[in-house]
Protein backbone atom coordinates (compact mmCIF):
# COMPACT_ATOMS: atom_id res chain seq x y z
CA UNK A 1 0.00 0.00 0.00
CA UNK A 2 0.80 3.73 -0.79
CA UNK A 3 2.71 5.32 2.09
CA UNK A 4 1.88 9.23 1.41
CA UNK A 5 -1.99 9.90 1.52
CA UNK A 6 -3.08 12.30 -1.14
CA UNK A 7 -4.81 14.17 1.24
CA UNK A 8 -4.62 14.64 4.82
CA UNK A 9 -5.99 16.84 7.93
CA UNK A 10 -4.31 16.87 11.56
CA UNK A 11 -6.47 18.74 13.95
CA UNK A 12 -5.68 19.64 17.74
CA UNK A 13 -8.82 20.81 19.24
CA UNK A 14 -9.67 22.02 22.82
CA UNK A 15 -11.79 19.16 24.52
CA UNK A 16 -15.66 20.65 23.66
CA UNK A 17 -19.01 19.16 22.72
CA UNK A 18 -18.07 21.30 19.71
CA UNK A 19 -15.53 18.63 18.80
CA UNK A 20 -18.00 16.33 18.06
CA UNK A 21 -19.56 18.32 15.09
CA UNK A 22 -16.29 19.82 14.03
CA UNK A 23 -14.51 16.86 13.43
CA UNK A 24 -17.60 15.63 11.56
CA UNK A 25 -17.85 18.74 9.26
CA UNK A 26 -14.41 18.06 8.28
CA UNK A 27 -14.36 14.27 7.54
CA UNK A 28 -17.36 14.95 5.66
CA UNK A 29 -15.56 17.64 3.82
CA UNK A 30 -12.59 14.90 3.22
CA UNK A 31 -15.17 12.17 2.23
CA UNK A 32 -16.30 14.38 -0.78
CA UNK A 33 -12.84 13.45 -2.17
CA UNK A 34 -13.42 10.11 -2.05
CA UNK A 35 -15.32 7.28 -4.45
CA UNK A 36 -17.49 6.25 -0.98
CA UNK A 37 -21.47 6.03 -2.09
CA UNK A 38 -23.45 8.16 0.13
CA UNK A 39 -24.17 5.62 2.29
CA UNK A 40 -21.06 4.67 3.04
CA UNK A 41 -19.84 8.43 3.91
CA UNK A 42 -22.49 8.36 5.88
CA UNK A 43 -22.27 5.27 7.97
CA UNK A 44 -18.39 6.16 8.17
CA UNK A 45 -19.26 9.44 9.53
CA UNK A 46 -21.47 7.75 12.38
CA UNK A 47 -18.38 5.84 13.31
CA UNK A 48 -16.32 8.60 13.74
CA UNK A 49 -18.61 10.55 15.92
CA UNK A 50 -18.99 7.48 18.28
CA UNK A 51 -14.88 7.50 18.85
CA UNK A 52 -14.65 11.56 19.38
CA UNK A 53 -17.60 11.37 21.42
CA UNK A 54 -15.91 8.26 23.77
CA UNK A 55 -12.64 10.93 23.30
CA UNK A 56 -14.62 13.77 24.93
CA UNK A 57 -16.98 12.31 27.50
CA UNK A 58 -15.25 9.04 28.92
CA UNK A 59 -11.28 10.41 27.74
CA UNK A 60 -11.19 13.47 28.38
CA UNK A 61 -14.11 13.45 30.72
CA UNK A 62 -15.40 16.81 29.14
CA UNK A 63 -12.85 18.57 30.61
CA UNK A 64 -11.77 21.39 28.85
CA UNK A 65 -8.80 21.93 29.68
CA UNK A 66 -7.62 18.86 28.13
CA UNK A 67 -6.99 18.22 24.04
CA UNK A 68 -8.31 16.11 21.62
CA UNK A 69 -6.23 15.35 18.67
CA UNK A 70 -7.73 14.02 14.72
CA UNK A 71 -6.74 13.09 11.66
CA UNK A 72 -7.71 11.97 8.56
CA UNK A 73 -5.77 10.87 5.86
CA UNK A 74 -7.51 9.89 2.22
CA UNK A 75 -5.46 7.19 0.40
CA UNK A 76 -6.34 6.20 -3.20
CA UNK A 77 -7.95 2.85 -1.69
CA UNK A 78 -8.58 3.31 1.95
CA UNK A 79 -8.79 5.84 4.60
CA UNK A 80 -7.40 6.76 7.71
CA UNK A 81 -8.51 8.10 10.72
CA UNK A 82 -7.21 8.69 14.42
CA UNK A 83 -8.88 10.30 17.05
CA UNK A 84 -6.30 10.60 20.23
CA UNK A 85 -7.74 12.07 23.96
CA UNK A 86 -5.82 12.47 26.95
CA UNK A 87 -7.33 10.10 29.58
CA UNK A 88 -6.69 6.40 30.30
CA UNK A 89 -8.36 4.38 27.97
CA UNK A 90 -10.02 1.64 28.51
CA UNK A 91 -10.31 -2.47 28.27
CA UNK A 92 -13.17 -4.60 27.10
CA UNK A 93 -13.94 -6.70 29.64
CA UNK A 94 -14.87 -3.56 31.54
CA UNK A 95 -17.18 -2.39 28.38
CA UNK A 96 -18.84 -5.87 28.54
CA UNK A 97 -19.41 -5.73 32.77
CA UNK A 98 -21.21 -2.18 32.08
CA UNK A 99 -23.22 -2.97 28.69
CA UNK A 100 -23.65 -6.69 28.89
CA UNK A 101 -26.64 -7.33 30.98
CA UNK A 102 -28.70 -4.20 29.80
CA UNK A 103 -30.09 -5.38 26.77
CA UNK A 104 -32.01 -3.50 23.94
CA UNK A 105 -33.27 -0.52 26.37
CA UNK A 106 -30.16 -0.03 27.51
CA UNK A 107 -29.39 4.53 26.97
CA UNK A 108 -25.53 3.67 26.00
CA UNK A 109 -22.96 1.30 24.95
CA UNK A 110 -23.80 1.21 21.14
CA UNK A 111 -20.74 3.30 19.94
CA UNK A 112 -18.16 1.01 19.45
CA UNK A 113 -21.05 -1.67 18.01
CA UNK A 114 -21.18 1.04 15.46
CA UNK A 115 -17.69 0.90 15.31
CA UNK A 116 -17.12 -2.34 14.63
CA UNK A 117 -19.86 -2.92 12.06
CA UNK A 118 -18.47 0.02 9.44
CA UNK A 119 -14.75 -0.16 9.97
CA UNK A 120 -12.54 -2.29 7.85
CA UNK A 121 -10.41 -2.60 11.19
CA UNK A 122 -10.49 -0.24 14.34
CA UNK A 123 -6.87 0.11 16.82
CA UNK A 124 -6.73 1.09 20.02
CA UNK A 125 -3.65 2.26 22.50
CA UNK A 126 -1.75 4.11 24.35
CA UNK A 127 0.92 6.53 22.44
CA UNK A 128 3.95 7.58 23.16
CA UNK A 129 3.20 10.75 24.47
CA UNK A 130 0.98 9.05 26.64
CA UNK A 131 -2.20 9.84 24.98
CA UNK A 132 -5.24 7.07 24.01
CA UNK A 133 -5.63 6.55 20.10
CA UNK A 134 -8.68 5.05 18.26
CA UNK A 135 -7.17 4.24 15.08
CA UNK A 136 -10.03 3.21 12.17
CA UNK A 137 -9.48 2.10 8.61
CA UNK A 138 -11.72 1.56 6.31
CA UNK A 139 -10.91 0.46 2.36
CA UNK A 140 -12.71 2.49 -0.42
CA UNK A 141 -11.69 -0.06 -3.10
CA UNK A 142 -12.20 -3.70 -2.57
CA UNK A 143 -8.61 -4.46 -1.63
CA UNK A 144 -7.19 -8.38 -0.94
CA UNK A 145 -7.53 -9.12 2.50
CA UNK A 146 -4.36 -10.11 3.04
CA UNK A 147 -3.26 -6.66 2.86
CA UNK A 148 -4.99 -5.13 5.26
CA UNK A 149 -3.61 -3.95 8.95
CA UNK A 150 0.14 -2.89 7.58
CA UNK A 151 0.09 0.85 7.30
CA UNK A 152 -2.24 1.70 11.04
CA UNK A 153 -0.18 -0.76 12.76
CA UNK A 154 2.93 1.03 12.67
CA UNK A 155 2.25 3.97 14.67
CA UNK B 1 -30.61 20.77 16.34
CA UNK B 2 -33.99 23.02 15.88
CA UNK B 3 -36.80 21.56 17.68
CA UNK B 4 -40.45 22.38 16.97
CA UNK B 5 -44.12 21.81 18.59
CA UNK B 6 -46.83 21.64 17.42
CA UNK B 7 -50.33 19.86 19.21
CA UNK B 8 -52.81 17.79 17.40
CA UNK B 9 -55.04 17.00 19.87
CA UNK B 10 -53.58 15.47 22.89
CA UNK B 11 -50.57 14.58 20.77
CA UNK B 12 -47.33 16.68 20.73
CA UNK B 13 -46.37 16.21 17.33
CA UNK B 14 -42.11 17.22 17.04
CA UNK B 15 -40.27 18.28 14.44
CA UNK B 16 -36.32 17.33 14.60
CA UNK B 17 -33.97 19.33 12.56
CA UNK B 18 -30.34 18.87 12.34
CA UNK B 19 -27.84 16.71 14.56
CA UNK B 20 -29.26 14.27 17.22
CA UNK B 21 -26.03 14.04 19.00
CA UNK B 22 -24.46 14.25 22.70
CA UNK B 23 -24.67 18.16 22.61
CA UNK B 24 -27.33 18.57 20.76
CA UNK B 25 -29.88 15.86 21.98
CA UNK B 26 -30.19 17.59 25.64
CA UNK B 27 -32.28 19.95 24.31
CA UNK B 28 -34.92 17.22 23.02
CA UNK B 29 -34.61 15.40 26.44
CA UNK B 30 -35.20 18.80 28.14
CA UNK B 31 -38.38 18.91 25.74
CA UNK B 32 -39.84 16.40 26.64
CA UNK B 33 -39.44 16.44 30.62
CA UNK B 34 -41.10 19.27 30.00
CA UNK B 35 -44.30 17.70 28.18
CA UNK B 36 -44.61 14.92 30.69
CA UNK B 37 -44.32 17.12 33.96
CA UNK B 38 -47.59 18.98 32.19
CA UNK B 39 -49.00 15.30 31.87
CA UNK B 40 -48.47 15.29 27.83
CA UNK B 41 -47.27 11.56 27.36
CA UNK B 42 -48.46 11.22 23.77
CA UNK B 43 -45.98 12.44 20.96
CA UNK B 44 -44.32 11.65 17.67
CA UNK B 45 -40.93 12.32 16.54
CA UNK B 46 -40.85 13.61 12.74
CA UNK B 47 -37.44 13.03 11.90
CA UNK B 48 -37.51 14.52 8.32
CA UNK B 49 -35.04 16.84 8.95
CA UNK B 50 -32.72 15.17 10.68
CA UNK B 51 -29.57 14.72 9.13
CA UNK B 52 -26.93 13.21 11.51
CA UNK B 53 -27.56 10.72 14.34
CA UNK B 54 -25.32 8.72 16.36
CA UNK B 55 -25.57 6.64 19.25
CA UNK B 56 -25.80 9.48 21.56
CA UNK B 57 -28.75 10.59 20.23
CA UNK B 58 -30.29 7.22 19.71
CA UNK B 59 -29.39 6.73 23.57
CA UNK B 60 -31.75 9.57 24.49
CA UNK B 61 -34.43 8.46 22.12
CA UNK B 62 -34.21 5.49 24.28
CA UNK B 63 -33.97 7.31 27.18
CA UNK B 64 -37.58 9.28 26.57
CA UNK B 65 -39.83 5.94 25.17
CA UNK B 66 -38.43 4.55 28.50
CA UNK B 67 -39.52 7.53 30.27
CA UNK B 68 -43.45 7.55 28.29
CA UNK B 69 -43.43 3.72 28.48
CA UNK B 70 -43.00 4.32 32.50
CA UNK B 71 -45.84 6.71 32.61
CA UNK B 72 -47.98 4.40 29.76
CA UNK B 73 -47.77 7.07 27.35
CA UNK B 74 -46.57 6.74 23.73
CA UNK B 75 -43.64 7.53 21.15
CA UNK B 76 -43.67 6.94 17.88
CA UNK B 77 -41.04 7.87 15.04
CA UNK B 78 -41.22 9.07 11.41
CA UNK B 79 -40.13 10.12 8.27
CA UNK B 80 -36.56 8.81 9.14
CA UNK B 81 -33.93 8.79 5.85
CA UNK B 82 -32.92 5.59 4.67
CA UNK B 83 -29.26 6.09 5.91
CA UNK B 84 -30.70 7.07 9.51
CA UNK B 85 -33.35 4.13 9.65
CA UNK B 86 -30.14 2.06 9.04
CA UNK B 87 -28.64 3.59 11.95
CA UNK B 88 -31.63 2.24 14.32
CA UNK B 89 -31.00 -1.12 11.93
CA UNK B 90 -26.84 -1.59 12.83
CA UNK B 91 -28.16 -1.35 16.59
CA UNK B 92 -30.89 -3.39 16.59
CA UNK B 93 -33.36 -0.16 17.50
CA UNK B 94 -36.03 -0.80 15.30
CA UNK B 95 -36.93 -3.54 17.19
CA UNK B 96 -38.04 -1.07 20.38
CA UNK B 97 -39.56 1.62 18.53
CA UNK B 98 -41.96 1.94 16.24
CA UNK B 99 -41.16 3.64 13.15
CA UNK B 100 -43.78 4.93 10.43
CA UNK B 101 -43.68 6.26 7.26
CA UNK B 102 -44.72 9.95 7.83
CA UNK B 103 -46.63 11.83 10.11
CA UNK B 104 -50.00 10.91 8.87
CA UNK B 105 -49.44 7.24 9.73
CA UNK B 106 -48.18 7.91 12.95
CA UNK B 107 -51.16 9.71 13.49
CA UNK B 108 -53.33 7.58 12.67
CA UNK B 109 -51.68 5.17 14.72
CA UNK B 110 -52.92 6.51 17.89
CA UNK B 111 -56.57 6.48 16.28
CA UNK B 112 -56.24 2.78 16.25
CA UNK B 113 -54.79 2.60 19.70
CA UNK B 114 -57.98 4.38 21.18
CA UNK B 115 -60.36 2.10 19.46
CA UNK B 116 -58.80 -0.87 20.47
CA UNK B 117 -59.20 0.48 24.45
CA UNK B 118 -62.74 1.71 23.54
CA UNK C 1 0.28 37.34 22.40
CA UNK C 2 -0.17 33.94 23.49
CA UNK C 3 2.30 31.21 21.38
CA UNK C 4 -0.36 28.19 21.54
CA UNK C 5 -3.17 28.12 19.59
CA UNK C 6 -6.80 26.92 21.53
CA UNK C 7 -7.57 24.67 18.34
CA UNK C 8 -5.74 24.05 15.57
CA UNK C 9 -6.03 22.37 11.75
CA UNK C 10 -3.12 21.72 9.29
CA UNK C 11 -4.28 20.13 5.63
CA UNK C 12 -2.42 18.97 2.69
CA UNK C 13 -4.45 18.62 -0.37
CA UNK C 14 -3.91 17.42 -3.70
CA UNK C 15 -4.12 20.94 -5.74
CA UNK C 16 -7.66 20.79 -7.51
CA UNK C 17 -10.92 23.15 -7.67
CA UNK C 18 -12.22 20.93 -4.56
CA UNK C 19 -10.29 22.65 -2.53
CA UNK C 20 -11.79 25.52 -2.97
CA UNK C 21 -14.64 24.63 -0.86
CA UNK C 22 -13.14 21.70 1.28
CA UNK C 23 -10.62 24.69 3.02
CA UNK C 24 -14.39 26.70 3.25
CA UNK C 25 -15.83 24.16 4.71
CA UNK C 26 -13.25 23.48 7.40
CA UNK C 27 -12.54 27.40 7.87
CA UNK C 28 -16.28 27.67 8.42
CA UNK C 29 -16.34 25.08 11.36
CA UNK C 30 -13.18 26.03 12.78
CA UNK C 31 -15.13 29.74 12.90
CA UNK C 32 -18.13 28.39 15.16
CA UNK C 33 -15.25 28.55 17.75
CA UNK C 34 -14.63 31.79 17.82
CA UNK C 35 -17.13 34.58 18.82
CA UNK C 36 -16.83 36.73 15.26
CA UNK C 37 -19.94 37.48 14.45
CA UNK C 38 -21.88 36.30 11.29
CA UNK C 39 -20.91 38.97 8.90
CA UNK C 40 -17.54 38.85 9.99
CA UNK C 41 -17.24 34.98 9.94
CA UNK C 42 -18.94 35.61 6.39
CA UNK C 43 -16.08 38.06 4.99
CA UNK C 44 -13.33 35.98 6.49
CA UNK C 45 -14.41 32.71 4.38
CA UNK C 46 -14.85 35.42 1.26
CA UNK C 47 -10.77 36.23 1.92
CA UNK C 48 -9.45 32.74 2.68
CA UNK C 49 -10.99 31.47 -0.63
CA UNK C 50 -9.19 34.18 -2.54
CA UNK C 51 -6.78 33.33 -1.68
CA UNK C 52 -7.02 29.82 -2.02
CA UNK C 53 -8.48 29.91 -5.02
CA UNK C 54 -5.10 32.00 -6.10
CA UNK C 55 -2.90 29.17 -4.89
CA UNK C 56 -4.99 26.48 -7.24
CA UNK C 57 -5.15 28.45 -9.98
CA UNK C 58 -2.56 30.95 -10.25
CA UNK C 59 0.46 29.48 -8.02
CA UNK C 60 -0.29 25.76 -9.02
CA UNK C 61 -1.59 26.60 -12.42
CA UNK C 62 -4.55 23.86 -11.66
CA UNK C 63 -1.42 21.30 -12.08
CA UNK C 64 -3.31 18.06 -10.30
CA UNK C 65 0.74 17.17 -9.26
CA UNK C 66 1.21 20.15 -7.68
CA UNK C 67 -0.02 20.19 -3.89
CA UNK C 68 -1.98 23.26 -1.47
CA UNK C 69 -1.27 23.48 2.23
CA UNK C 70 -3.49 25.17 4.22
CA UNK C 71 -3.34 25.76 7.95
CA UNK C 72 -5.83 27.42 10.60
CA UNK C 73 -5.02 28.80 13.81
CA UNK C 74 -7.06 29.98 16.20
CA UNK C 75 -6.15 31.77 19.44
CA UNK C 76 -7.69 33.68 22.11
CA UNK C 77 -7.51 36.83 20.64
CA UNK C 78 -6.98 36.08 16.82
CA UNK C 79 -7.09 33.67 14.26
CA UNK C 80 -4.04 32.71 11.90
CA UNK C 81 -4.87 31.31 8.39
CA UNK C 82 -2.23 29.98 6.09
CA UNK C 83 -2.27 28.62 2.34
CA UNK C 84 0.82 27.41 0.60
CA UNK C 85 0.89 26.50 -2.88
CA UNK C 86 4.27 25.23 -4.89
CA UNK C 87 4.85 27.88 -7.09
CA UNK C 88 6.70 30.80 -8.09
CA UNK C 89 4.37 34.32 -6.10
CA UNK C 90 3.73 37.09 -7.59
CA UNK C 91 5.09 40.70 -6.73
CA UNK C 92 2.71 43.69 -6.72
CA UNK C 93 3.95 45.32 -10.14
CA UNK C 94 2.90 42.28 -11.96
CA UNK C 95 -1.17 42.74 -10.80
CA UNK C 96 -0.95 45.98 -11.46
CA UNK C 97 0.09 45.75 -14.66
CA UNK C 98 -2.41 43.19 -15.23
CA UNK C 99 -5.67 44.79 -13.82
CA UNK C 100 -4.59 48.65 -13.32
CA UNK C 101 -6.56 49.93 -16.37
CA UNK C 102 -9.26 47.64 -16.43
CA UNK C 103 -11.65 49.26 -14.47
CA UNK C 104 -15.53 48.31 -13.28
CA UNK C 105 -16.14 45.75 -16.02
CA UNK C 106 -12.90 43.84 -15.26
CA UNK C 107 -13.46 39.96 -15.12
CA UNK C 108 -10.46 39.72 -12.40
CA UNK C 109 -8.25 41.66 -10.36
CA UNK C 110 -10.81 41.44 -7.47
CA UNK C 111 -9.63 38.86 -4.81
CA UNK C 112 -6.37 40.32 -3.22
CA UNK C 113 -8.63 43.63 -2.67
CA UNK C 114 -10.80 41.51 -0.89
CA UNK C 115 -8.35 40.48 1.19
CA UNK C 116 -7.30 43.19 1.89
CA UNK C 117 -10.05 45.22 2.76
CA UNK C 118 -11.12 42.16 5.49
CA UNK C 119 -7.25 40.73 6.89
CA UNK C 120 -5.96 42.80 9.96
CA UNK C 121 -2.81 41.91 7.87
CA UNK C 122 -1.69 39.88 5.08
CA UNK C 123 2.03 38.72 4.49
CA UNK C 124 3.40 37.02 1.30
CA UNK C 125 6.69 34.77 0.61
CA UNK C 126 8.74 32.24 -0.05
CA UNK C 127 8.88 29.55 2.82
CA UNK C 128 12.45 27.77 3.42
CA UNK C 129 11.02 24.28 0.97
CA UNK C 130 10.35 26.92 -1.94
CA UNK C 131 6.40 26.97 -1.45
CA UNK C 132 4.80 30.27 -1.73
CA UNK C 133 2.64 30.87 1.65
CA UNK C 134 0.31 33.81 2.35
CA UNK C 135 -0.54 34.61 5.63
CA UNK C 136 -3.68 36.14 7.03
CA UNK C 137 -4.07 37.47 10.52
CA UNK C 138 -7.55 38.36 11.39
CA UNK C 139 -8.48 39.73 15.11
CA UNK C 140 -10.90 38.81 17.10
CA UNK C 141 -10.92 41.42 19.77
CA UNK C 142 -9.59 44.50 19.49
CA UNK C 143 -6.04 44.31 20.05
CA UNK C 144 -3.35 47.59 21.14
CA UNK C 145 -2.01 48.26 17.63
CA UNK C 146 1.13 48.06 18.33
CA UNK C 147 0.75 44.16 18.87
CA UNK C 148 -0.18 43.65 15.51
CA UNK C 149 2.07 41.35 13.45
CA UNK C 150 4.90 39.79 15.61
CA UNK C 151 3.46 36.43 15.55
CA UNK C 152 2.98 36.34 11.81
CA UNK C 153 6.15 37.60 11.16
CA UNK C 154 8.05 34.71 12.31
CA UNK C 155 7.92 31.94 10.16
CA UNK D 1 -24.22 25.08 -7.65
CA UNK D 2 -27.65 23.54 -8.70
CA UNK D 3 -29.13 25.99 -10.83
CA UNK D 4 -32.84 26.32 -12.03
CA UNK D 5 -34.25 27.69 -15.02
CA UNK D 6 -37.73 29.41 -15.78
CA UNK D 7 -39.36 31.53 -18.66
CA UNK D 8 -41.75 34.05 -17.83
CA UNK D 9 -42.27 35.28 -21.33
CA UNK D 10 -38.98 35.80 -22.98
CA UNK D 11 -37.65 36.50 -19.78
CA UNK D 12 -35.33 33.58 -18.37
CA UNK D 13 -35.06 33.68 -14.54
CA UNK D 14 -32.19 31.54 -13.37
CA UNK D 15 -32.63 30.20 -9.52
CA UNK D 16 -28.91 30.00 -7.76
CA UNK D 17 -28.40 27.61 -5.46
CA UNK D 18 -25.34 26.95 -3.19
CA UNK D 19 -21.26 28.59 -4.19
CA UNK D 20 -20.60 30.77 -6.93
CA UNK D 21 -16.74 30.01 -6.92
CA UNK D 22 -14.57 29.06 -9.46
CA UNK D 23 -15.50 26.10 -9.94
CA UNK D 24 -19.06 25.75 -9.59
CA UNK D 25 -19.33 29.40 -11.66
CA UNK D 26 -18.58 27.37 -14.81
CA UNK D 27 -22.19 26.16 -14.95
CA UNK D 28 -23.25 29.45 -14.58
CA UNK D 29 -21.33 30.33 -17.79
CA UNK D 30 -22.18 27.49 -20.01
CA UNK D 31 -26.09 27.71 -19.09
CA UNK D 32 -26.04 31.84 -19.91
CA UNK D 33 -24.01 30.65 -23.60
CA UNK D 34 -27.07 28.25 -24.47
CA UNK D 35 -29.13 31.11 -23.55
CA UNK D 36 -27.91 33.43 -25.61
CA UNK D 37 -26.72 31.16 -28.76
CA UNK D 38 -31.18 30.75 -28.25
CA UNK D 39 -31.44 34.58 -28.93
CA UNK D 40 -32.26 34.78 -25.01
CA UNK D 41 -31.31 37.94 -24.01
CA UNK D 42 -32.99 38.89 -20.78
CA UNK D 43 -32.33 37.32 -17.65
CA UNK D 44 -32.62 37.65 -13.80
CA UNK D 45 -30.43 35.42 -11.64
CA UNK D 46 -32.29 35.01 -8.20
CA UNK D 47 -29.71 34.83 -5.70
CA UNK D 48 -31.91 33.37 -2.96
CA UNK D 49 -30.14 30.76 -1.94
CA UNK D 50 -26.88 31.40 -2.88
CA UNK D 51 -24.86 30.98 0.36
CA UNK D 52 -21.01 31.56 -0.88
CA UNK D 53 -19.81 33.80 -3.42
CA UNK D 54 -16.34 35.30 -3.93
CA UNK D 55 -14.33 36.97 -6.70
CA UNK D 56 -14.61 33.91 -9.04
CA UNK D 57 -17.97 33.91 -8.85
CA UNK D 58 -18.03 38.00 -8.99
CA UNK D 59 -15.82 37.50 -12.23
CA UNK D 60 -18.24 35.15 -13.85
CA UNK D 61 -21.21 37.49 -13.33
CA UNK D 62 -19.32 40.46 -14.89
CA UNK D 63 -18.29 38.39 -17.59
CA UNK D 64 -21.81 37.26 -18.21
CA UNK D 65 -23.04 41.15 -17.80
CA UNK D 66 -20.62 41.95 -20.56
CA UNK D 67 -21.65 39.22 -22.67
CA UNK D 68 -25.78 40.49 -22.44
CA UNK D 69 -25.18 43.89 -22.16
CA UNK D 70 -22.91 42.91 -26.10
CA UNK D 71 -26.05 41.68 -27.31
CA UNK D 72 -28.41 44.87 -26.03
CA UNK D 73 -30.11 42.56 -23.23
CA UNK D 74 -30.72 42.82 -19.95
CA UNK D 75 -29.76 40.69 -16.40
CA UNK D 76 -30.44 41.66 -13.62
CA UNK D 77 -29.92 40.18 -10.15
CA UNK D 78 -32.46 40.14 -6.87
CA UNK D 79 -32.45 38.70 -3.50
CA UNK D 80 -29.34 38.92 -2.07
CA UNK D 81 -28.62 38.03 1.04
CA UNK D 82 -26.62 40.55 3.28
CA UNK D 83 -23.43 39.71 3.33
CA UNK D 84 -23.65 38.65 -0.54
CA UNK D 85 -24.54 41.98 -1.11
CA UNK D 86 -21.78 43.21 0.80
CA UNK D 87 -19.14 41.24 -1.42
CA UNK D 88 -20.55 43.30 -4.25
CA UNK D 89 -20.00 46.48 -2.17
CA UNK D 90 -16.38 46.16 -0.95
CA UNK D 91 -15.41 45.69 -5.29
CA UNK D 92 -17.73 48.35 -6.14
CA UNK D 93 -20.01 46.09 -8.34
CA UNK D 94 -23.24 47.25 -6.99
CA UNK D 95 -23.05 49.88 -9.10
CA UNK D 96 -22.13 48.13 -12.01
CA UNK D 97 -25.69 45.76 -11.60
CA UNK D 98 -28.56 46.60 -11.00
CA UNK D 99 -30.14 44.60 -7.93
CA UNK D 100 -33.59 44.33 -6.59
CA UNK D 101 -35.28 43.26 -3.44
CA UNK D 102 -37.07 40.28 -5.22
CA UNK D 103 -38.33 38.63 -8.47
CA UNK D 104 -41.35 40.57 -8.85
CA UNK D 105 -39.62 43.78 -8.78
CA UNK D 106 -36.50 42.72 -10.90
CA UNK D 107 -39.13 41.13 -13.49
CA UNK D 108 -41.00 44.80 -13.35
CA UNK D 109 -37.73 46.59 -14.10
CA UNK D 110 -38.39 44.50 -17.48
CA UNK D 111 -41.98 46.22 -18.11
CA UNK D 112 -41.10 49.44 -17.49
CA UNK D 113 -37.73 49.16 -19.85
CA UNK D 114 -40.78 47.87 -22.21
CA UNK D 115 -43.43 50.37 -21.96
CA UNK D 116 -40.63 53.28 -21.95
CA UNK D 117 -39.60 51.66 -25.77
CA UNK D 118 -42.83 51.52 -26.65
N1 LIG E 1 -11.78 7.02 24.51
C1 LIG E 1 -12.22 6.31 25.57
N2 LIG E 1 -11.68 6.48 26.80
C2 LIG E 1 -12.12 5.78 27.86
N3 LIG E 1 -13.12 4.88 27.79
C3 LIG E 1 -13.72 4.66 26.61
C4 LIG E 1 -13.30 5.36 25.43
N4 LIG E 1 -14.06 4.91 24.42
C5 LIG E 1 -14.92 4.01 24.91
N5 LIG E 1 -14.72 3.84 26.24
C6 LIG E 1 -15.43 2.90 27.12
O1 LIG E 1 -16.19 2.03 26.34
C7 LIG E 1 -17.56 2.08 26.73
C8 LIG E 1 -18.46 1.77 25.58
O2 LIG E 1 -18.43 2.81 24.63
P1 LIG E 1 -19.63 2.97 23.60
O3 LIG E 1 -19.89 1.66 22.97
O4 LIG E 1 -19.30 4.09 22.70
O5 LIG E 1 -20.88 3.31 24.50
P2 LIG E 1 -21.19 4.58 25.45
O6 LIG E 1 -20.27 5.68 25.06
O7 LIG E 1 -22.61 4.87 25.18
O8 LIG E 1 -20.96 4.11 26.86
C9 LIG E 1 -17.75 3.42 27.35
O9 LIG E 1 -18.83 3.47 28.24
C10 LIG E 1 -16.41 3.62 28.04
O10 LIG E 1 -16.39 2.94 29.29
N1 LIG F 1 -0.60 32.33 -5.12
C1 LIG F 1 -0.30 33.07 -6.21
N2 LIG F 1 0.67 32.66 -7.07
C2 LIG F 1 0.97 33.38 -8.18
N3 LIG F 1 0.34 34.53 -8.49
C3 LIG F 1 -0.64 34.99 -7.71
C4 LIG F 1 -1.00 34.30 -6.53
N4 LIG F 1 -1.98 35.00 -5.91
C5 LIG F 1 -2.21 36.08 -6.68
N5 LIG F 1 -1.40 36.09 -7.76
C6 LIG F 1 -1.35 37.13 -8.82
O1 LIG F 1 -2.08 38.25 -8.39
C7 LIG F 1 -3.08 38.59 -9.37
C8 LIG F 1 -4.29 39.22 -8.67
O2 LIG F 1 -4.98 38.28 -7.92
P1 LIG F 1 -6.49 38.53 -7.55
O3 LIG F 1 -6.63 39.90 -7.00
O4 LIG F 1 -6.93 37.42 -6.66
O5 LIG F 1 -7.26 38.49 -8.92
P2 LIG F 1 -7.45 37.32 -9.99
O6 LIG F 1 -7.17 36.04 -9.30
O7 LIG F 1 -8.87 37.47 -10.40
O8 LIG F 1 -6.49 37.60 -11.11
C9 LIG F 1 -3.35 37.29 -10.08
O9 LIG F 1 -3.88 37.49 -11.35
C10 LIG F 1 -1.97 36.67 -10.12
O10 LIG F 1 -1.19 37.21 -11.17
Amino acid sequence: MEKHPLHYASLELNNSGLCIKITDDILKAFLELTSLDDREKYRLRVAVSEIVTNGYFHGNKQNAQKRMFFSCNVFNNRIEISVEDEGDGFNDDEVEEKYGAAGEYATGGRGLKIVEKVADRVKCGKTDNGRFRVSLLKYVNAEPVEAIGQSIESY
Amino acid sequence: MNISKSMVGDIAVIKLNGRLDLETSKTLKGLTKELMADNHNKMIFDLTDVDFINSSGLGTLVSILRDVNSKKGNLELCSLAPYIQEIFEITHLSSIFRIYENEEEALSSFAVTENKTE
